[in-house]
């Protein structure tokens, strides 16, 4: 058990060449599956033990820190780490059929490979306790998600990916650059050490910079406004999937991996007090949230439309951070979980839709609400997690930042946070309005309901915001742990 | 120093080059040059590698594609001055951040101090490799290299996965594996 | 704090930013991948410029124990680097093979242009 | 069966219906009965309560926690137990209505209809049965989703427009007004829970007191108090059981239900009265009452002017609330009921009229009362207690509005309640008047033809519920009695 927050990592990542091996793709999909549904598993086991006994250290190959790499466990990791893991393991569950129509046969265990990559890529990122490991994942995780992007069907998928390629290493590149010039300075590669480090060297321009550059560098992996050029295609033209996989999970990594810099690392003195980091995100996020819907509602291909909305979202997670509070964190955390679920879920319908169509064109989805209810009905109730209606897992993430919003007297951000769902409301609702109340064009009559094999984990997911819209204790409780963690307040 | 400044030159040529043929090569002539400095700043590791991978390998990745894609590149019509202002402003903000720098070569940077024991001095002690940096790769940081290791796996996975099979494709039979296709 | 112990430093960023601009610059897939190669090299040179000491040798023991050695972490750390930079390197060409097959052009202006008439 | 269980029960079986008229799709027979049943079930179970909050207990239930020290509860009080029995009672007899109506102008997407109706009548309990804030604004956006579809019903661009106007001042009044004020009741009193005397005293000054009740006003857009009103002549647009149940009662009351609930158990009527912050809200109640009605009077279409005198009767309630005193409180609950009843009498009148003669402009049904002529009557009685005029339930309700605009010293008020009075008249009346004493256009004998027996006997039952509540308000005023301090 004590080798847990390694065996994490290395269980899927030694999966992933049996994969290569193993090719019959019915046999490798089902151990894929075996593999990753033991991640979850793994993850939850890891945060209650951190939430009853706190932090865990673990020295991978027994080497100390500084020295050697540390895997650092805390309430705020383990919780991503098993959000992450538990999308990344149902949308799998999810893929057979799905990919069955998209990716052609002969590449459905290299598929699965790098499937299995991606995940270990972003959960390494997550658990690590070191700057350079992060690093390493990161483009583990990266180079398989290039690869999963172009599998899509049209050509378009290949241009997405490679846009995201360069842009997603010029990120990377920059936070190799970040990570350098901190250890320059401390000459130490360890989180927990470096702020300890950071202490005696506030001021420092190099570390000014060093910061600036994690800064931009993850903020173009999480496709932060007006960074986020290479989102919207990439979610539109890769594999649904793929999309749903990477939509739910790899920019909430980035989240995780900017509040861990920001406040394990540099601090909240430094960031706000010294850099006025808030000056930043804020009108940053606020003028992302907003263009970026305004955008989406103008889509007529509803996964772009969806993507779009990802660039909002990732604008309130980015707010909460802005806030610097216990609350505003709370709702950051607890967003990156609720949004996963919302837009994984989202994305897994569209498959569906896809997968009966052929298409995610709004023309095409006339009267679909009809033909394939359940599918609409999952997507009708994901998209009102987007607007933040109640009940939904979307509310509680809106409630924490109103609330953080208001305690700081800040009015305005309150009001405009609250008008900017409206613009949810809008593109979400001209969906709908197609889909149940226009009739279905004359060749998509007979189109039937999706497959059990792609409903069910839809629905799951799609259960999920509700389940965690009304109860909250293990998703904003547990944010709130991490949240009181990060600005020191606790533990 | 005259090895920096061939360096600087070969960069700038690089990018002012239009046959790409020409600048792979010269890509390659760069990576050499970088591999020297490298060899010049105690990393003979580094430069062997930088040589070999750089260098080398990457130089024929880049003439394999060259031959199938061709070798000619367009001017670009529209204005440079976005991207170098972009630029400019990175590289003003890095060269502020180097202020604050230790000078190069400076036996007090908080490098050169912390950890101490050193890691040369720790190598020595409880591995007995006598390069340290071997030593260093293999154990203390040996998980990054497993780490390296799944980034050349995963790179070799995506290739495969966006190569295999293309010729199919080029010939129109490449349908999804259930035999229904989609309208 | 002489600016000359520096001057390494700047050399570095400026061929950073030579390799960062080609990126972002052109719009030849091939050469943005060569700026790409530049920025990263250049980046390799500029953890190595930390690791030297003044007066260090490298850190291979010999039969002489040297009093200086240059620190071996930097080296260890782009030794990982090289190898990721040469992996993203593959599969960015292997994507400009297949978008090559799929379009007949590697110009990005003319892939933009396509893609908008889509 | 403990209280609590029942509570949840009531819950409980308006969502089962829900569902099982979605299974049920391919019956319409077995689905329309599961309707009814689960209407007929669940009113009993609210009645059952009855004693026990008569006797002063408050029945409660607990869910889930959703924020710290808020969770979704619910607790049974006077008010709410009135909104609960009204909401249950008239969801049996539209139930019938509809089954008439749907099936004699042959709808489409019935079963969509029946289910979203049930998760509407669910969603209405769960705001009357609501325990705190929180649970209140779930619910009150549940039923606002929930019926977007059916006003959106008939799917053609105008209804589509018509659920887009009704939806979009609904969510935006609620989100962007009542969700803040809310959260910000959350952070100065670190509750949300309904409690007799209100949450808020002490807790801030009167000019944040004073925005925050606006915000509570304004954003229960539901209340339709202007300029928040446009939603529900735009919800016309839907069947007529919809505009009768819902937009008549459950969706409407359930806004005006709020504001009450806010001024009595999160502001308490005591500080509402020592701090006259609510005394703008009287006027811009009353603005509301005397323009709507003039509004009323210029409308053709029979359920334009319904939905304009609804605008001008829900403000009454508001009136009532915003008087603060404890007749005011006292007539403003009560015109939940009086109202109601009143309202959807004309609201099946107006649909037994389309059905059966394809009419929906007033000045098309002259002589209608002698083709239609106990639906004409039915019409006449719901008017004049909507009007206020003895021996119809609506007096009542007026008596203690006007009781208690005298005990607040606003006698301009009293005069705004009679002038309103005068109002309604002028725009309800002209339909039984000229639909009896006109002859029928064209036809000189006319055949007497009543809508089918499924929509006539619901509007004859709450007609006669009209006359019934005048003799019987006595039990509701006892069971309101603890709200007003008496």
């Amino acid at each position: 058990m004590e080798h847990l927050p390694v065996l994490l990592i290395v269980v899927p990542l030694m999966a992933a060449p049996l994969c290569v091996l193993i090719r019959q793709p019915t046999l490798v999909m089902g151990f894929a599956l075996v593999v990753i549904w033991s991640c979850p598993l793994m993850a939850a086991t890891l945060l209650q033990r951190v939430l009853a006994d706190g932090t865990i250290s673990y020295a991978i190959g027994g080497w100390p820190a500084p020295y050697g790499i540390e895997y650092r466990v805390d309430a705020l990791n383990a919780f991503v780490l098993l959000f992450v893991s538990s999308l990344g393991a149902a949308v799998l569950s999810y893929a057979p059929r799905s990919i069955a129509r998209e990716i052609p046969q002969s590449k459905h265990h290299l598929f699965v490979t790098s499937y299995l990559l991606c995940l270990t890529g972003l959960m390494g990122m997550t658990i690590t306790g070191d700057l350079f490991n992060v690093f390493v994942f990161l483009e583990i995780s990266s180079l398989s998600s290039y690869a999963l992007i172009s599998l899509g069907r049209h050509r378009r998928a290949l241009t997405a990916a490679f846009q995201y390629l360069i842009l997603g290493t010029v990120g990377a590149t920059f936070i190799l650059i970040g990570i350098g010039l901190l250890y320059q300075m401390t000459g130490t590669l360890n989180m927990a050490d470096m702020a300890e480090r950071l202490r005696d060297v506030t001021g420092v321009r190099t570390v000014l910079v060093a910061f600036a550059f994690l800064s931009v560098g993850l903020a173009l992996k999480m496709a932060l406004f007006p960074l986020h050029l290479w989102l919207p295609d990439a979610y539109a033209f890769a594999p649904s999937a793929v999309t749903a996989f990477i939509a739910a999970t790899s920019t909430k990594v980035s989240v995780y991996v900017l509040l861990r810099f920001v406040f394990s690392v540099f601090g909240v003195g430094f960031a706000f007090d010294t850099l006025g980091l808030d000056r930043i995100l804020l009108p940053l996020a606020l003028v992302g949230i907003f263009v970026a819907s305004t955008v989406a509602i103008f889509q007529q291909n509803i996964k772009r439309m969806l993507a779009y909305s990802s660039v909002a979202q990732v604008g309130y997670m980015v707010l909460g951070i802005s806030f610097a509070s216990v609350n505003g964190l709370t709702a950051s955390i607890v967003h990156m979980f609720n949004h996963a679920l919302m837009k994984g879920g989202l994305f897994m319908a569209m498959g569906c839709i896809a997968f009966r169509l052929g298409s995610v064109d709004l023309d095409r989805m006339r009267g679909i609400g009809r033909t394939m209810p359940v599918t609409m009905a999952l997507w009708v109730v994901g998209g009102l997690g987007l607007i933040g209606i109640p009940v939904t897992a979307g509310f509680i993430s809106k409630w924490y930042l109103i609330m953080a919003a208001l305690e700081q007297d800040r009015w305005v951000v309150a009001a405009l946070v609250l008008v900017s769902s409206l613009l949810a409301l809008v593109y979400i609702l001209r969906v709908v309005e197609v889909a149940y109340f226009q009739e279905p064009a004359e060749g998509d009559a007979h189109v039937t309901e999706a497959p059990m094999s792609l409903l069910v984990p839809t629905g799951l997911v799609i259960g999920a915001t509700l389940f965690f819209g009304l109860q909250t204790s293990w998703s904003a409780g547990v944010a709130r742990v991490a949240a009181e963690s990060l600005l020191g307040l606790s533990r | 120093m005259l090895l920096l400044t061939l360096l600087a030159a070969t960069a700038v040529t690089i990018a002012r080059m239009r046959s790409l043929l020409a600048a792979v090569m010269l890509t390659g002539i760069y990576s050499f040059l970088g591999a020297g400095w490298m060899l010049l700043l105690d990393a003979p590791d580094v430069a062997f590698t930088e040589a070999a991978v750089g260098a080398g390998v990457s130089t024929v990745l880049m003439l394999a594609t060259l031959a199938l894609t061709g070798s000619d590149m367009k001017p670009r019509g529209h204005s440079p001055w976005l991207p170098l202002a972009a630029v400019l402003v990175t590289g003003a903000a890095l060269v502020y951040g180097t202020m604050d720098m230790p000078a190069f070569g400076d036996p007090n940077a908080p490098i050169q101090l912390y950890p101490s024991p050193s890691y040369v001095d720790k190598t020595e002690a409880e591995i007995g490799v006598p390069n340290v940096i071997t030593a260093v790769l293999g154990s203390y940081r040996g998980y990054d290299t497993l780490g390296e290791t799944t980034v050349i796996f995963t790179a070799g996975i995506a290739v495969l996965l966006l190569l295999r099979g293309r010729h199919r494709r080029v010939r129109g039979d490449d349908t999804p594996s259930d035999g229904e296709t989609p309208r | 704090m002489s600016p000359l112990g520096l001057y390494n430093y700047w050399v570095v960023i400026f061929l950073m930013m030579t390799g960062f601009y080609v990126v972002i610059a052109r719009g030849n897939l091939i050469k943005k991948i060569i700026g790409l190669n530049i920025f990263q090299t250049s980046v390799f040179l500029l953890y190595l410029t930390m690791g030297k000491v003044r007066g260090g040798t490298v850190p291979i023991f010999a039969e002489i124990r040297a009093d200086i050695y240059t620190h071996p972490l930097p080296s260890v750390l782009i030794l990982t680097a090289i190898v990721v930079g040469i992996a993203t390197t593959a599969v960015a060409l292997a994507l400009i093979v297949r978008i090559r097959e799929a379009y007949g052009t590697i110009e990005e202006d003319d892939l933009d242009a396509i893609n908008r008439e889509e | 069966m403990s209280p609590s269980t029942v509570l949840l029960l009531t819950l409980a079986l308006p969502l089962v219906a829900a569902v099982l008229t979605g299974l049920f799709d391919r019956r319409p027979n077995v689905r329309e009965a599961t309707t009814l049943v689960a209407g007929v079930l669940t009113f009993l179970v609210v009645a059952s309560l009855v004693p026990d909050v008569l006797s002063g207990l408050r029945p409660e239930a607990t869910l889930f926690e959703v924020v710290p020290g808020v969770s979704i509860a619910f607790t049974l009080e006077p008010l709410g137990m009135l909104f609960a029995l009204v909401a249950s009672g008239l969801w049996i007899v539209t139930t019938n209505y509809s089954i008439g109506y749907m099936r004699s102008h042959d709808e489409g997407h019935q079963t969509r209809f029946y289910t979203c109706f049930a998760v509407a009548i669910f969603a209405a309990l769960g705001v009357a049965l609501a325990g705190n804030l929180l649970t209140l604004f779930v619910f009150y956006e549940v039923l606002t989703i929930s019926t977007y579809p059916l006003v959106a019903h008939h799917g053609d661009e105008k209804a589509r427009r018509g659920a887009r106007v009704y939806l979009g001042v609904l969510l935006t009044t609620s989100v962007a007004l009542l969700l803040p004020a809310v959260i910000w009741t959350y952070t100065l009193a670190g509750t949300l829970d309904f409690t007799e005397g209100g949450i808020l005293a002490g807790k801030a000054d009167n000019l944040t007191l004073g925005i925050l009740l606006a915000l509570f006003a304004f954003g229960t857009g539901k209340a339709a108090l202007m300029p928040f009103h446009r939603w529900l002549p735009a919800a016309m647009v839907a069947p007529t059981p919809v505009s009768a149940l819902l937009h008549a009662v459950a969706v409407v009351k359930a806004g005006v239900f709020t504001v009450m609930k806010v001024a009595v158990y999160i502001f308490g009527i005591d500080l509402l009265a020592s701090t006259h912050i609510s005394v703008w809200l009287m006027y811009a109640a009353a603005l509301t009452v005397m323009l709507s009605s003039l509004i009323a009077m210029t409308k053709d279409n029979l359920k334009a002017r319904l939905a304009y005198s609804t605008i001008s009767q829900l403000s009454y309630v508001v009136l009532g609330a915003a008087l603060a005193t404890g007749s005011g409180v006292i007539g403003g609950s009560m015109h939940i009921a009086m109202h109601a009843v009143g309202k959807i009498t004309l609201f099946f009148c107006a649909g037994a009229i389309y059905v059966t003669a394809h009419k929906t402009e007033i000045s098309d049904m002259r002589g209608i009362g002698r083709v239609m002529p106990i639906t004409t009557f039915a019409f006449l009685i719901g008017a004049l207690s909507v009007i206020g005029v003895p021996p119809f339930g609506g007096s009542w309700s007026k008596w203690y509005l006007a009781l208690g605009a005298i005990d607040a010293h606003q006698s301009i008020l009293v005069g705004v309640l009679m002038v309103s009075s005068l109002l309604n008249i002028a725009y309800l009346l002209p339909l039984p008047i000229r639909g009896f004493f006109s002859a029928p256009e064209g036809v000189a004998n006319p055949k007497v033809k009543e809508a089918p027996l499924f929509c006539l006997v619901p509007l004859c039952v709450t007609a006669t519920g009209c006359v019934l509540l005048f003799f019987y308000a006595d039990g509701i005023y006892r069971l309101l009695a603890p709200l007003g301090g008496q």
